[in-house]
């Protein structure tokens, strides 16, 4: 269980190909039998409002500094060998990829792990913010507090 | 001897900017210090409320204690919403 | 919530393409914003021999049956959209693809947990059997406790 | 009235055979009782005890319960290693 693969860290308004990023993540690298993979997408929200596209808004610097913590955390904590995460920022549309999260493992518990504490984290503390334009106008999405749940779930006992 | 203040998101909205360079001579502040400063200079705008906003001291995020001087780089933002 | 989609369920001597996977399981699917896809790779087993090749033997028609059935249980149970399970069968060579698993839902966590389970159920009760060769010859690999554990885990409280 | 008999992956190794077709007449046996008359065709062979094996019936997971009779297929298998 090696843990010194650097991650691979990209803030970006370009889409990602998650076919090339999974390519990346399993290229010579024959110790690692487990590859987890999260992506996450512009989704119509279930509510009132149609949802047409989504702005992204980050701290530049912070954010890529806070990803590269949470990659790195995580890789210890599971013993991960690579880590890739891809956020987007700017107007995304409907049915857009908004971020992607790979993790490689020896054990496949390890790599689902892993991915979802780094999605957990992401979501809590990376400094993204999400705009939701509809067709009536746009207004900042709230966080929520079963975001704050997942993430704390990680401080218990295992 | 400044200290570079950001606003993001809402709060980047609701101030009407983004950024502003704020001369603090050579004192040492703590974070609500700051907030103080910047609740007068923005008419105790509501969206500075320790409350609505999380505070981050050159890129790592931060508390009311965390002391700042001018070269530092202070953020203001709401909770995150990425992902 | 929907659970109409048919699973995807393929048994192949032939690689797959997780990019192709991906796509498939993305496309014109505007409310489901998660996806999570596993994919298991042969392995170098940390070990006193070296691998060179895995054969996998299965059971046809059992396979398919049983697969489906299991992507149809973590649909309902995790309210989960699209699946699709792929497993390759025959000689594979290191760091080959084995078993891709893709899920996709309104939500991160039933994606992570839909995927999870499936991975936990194939492996303990799809009929696959995984023939090491090594540079010394060949023997068939045994059924480990611990998967047998991960299975049973999803039969108490969650 | 035959029954088909299938085996996989070591169990086939050690029999030699991956399937044979029995003869049951009209009966209906136990998937104990089929294994009995196995383990006299195969000579008391190791690989064919219970605690080896795992037995499927029209291919879904039986016992040594499950009824059997002439045309349904009977697999025995070592537990399952995929994945």
């Amino acid at each position: 269980m090696t843990t010194d693969s650097a991650p691979r860290i990209l803030v970006t308004e370009s889409d990602f190909s998650v076919g090339n990023e999974h390519q990346r993540l399993i290229e010579n690298n024959p110790q690692q039998g487990a590859v987890v993979c999260f992506t996450g997408l512009v989704r119509e929200m279930a509510g009132d409002v149609s949802l047409t596209a989504l702005h992204l808004e980050h701290y530049p610097g912070m954010t890529e500094r806070c990803l590269l913590d949470i990659a790195q955390t995580a890789q210890q904590r599971f013993g991960l060998d690579r880590t890739t995460i891809i956020h987007r920022v700017g107007t995304l549309a409907l049915n857009a990829q908004i971020v992607f999260v790979g993790v490689t493992s020896a054990h496949r518990q390890a790599a689902f792990d892993g991915a979802n504490f780094i999605m957990d984290y992401l979501k809590t503390q990376a400094p993204f913010w999400k705009k939701e334009i509809h067709t009536q106008g746009h207004s900042w999405v709230d966080a929520k507090e079963t975001d704050n749940l997942a993430a704390r779930r990680w401080n218990q006992s295992e | 001897m400044t200290l570079r203040v950001l606003f993001f998101a809402r709060l980047k909205e609701q101030l009407h900017t983004d950024k502003l360079e704020l001369d603090v001579g050579d004192a040492i502040l703590s974070v609500s210090e700051l907030r103080k400063r910047l609740l007068v200079m923005f008419d105790n705008h509501e969206a500075l409320q320790v409350t609505r906003t999380l505070v981050a001291v050159n890129q790592q995020m931060a508390n009311e204690e965390t002391q700042v001087t001018a070269g530092d780089e202070v953020a203001f933002f709401p909770p995150v919403t990425g992902g």
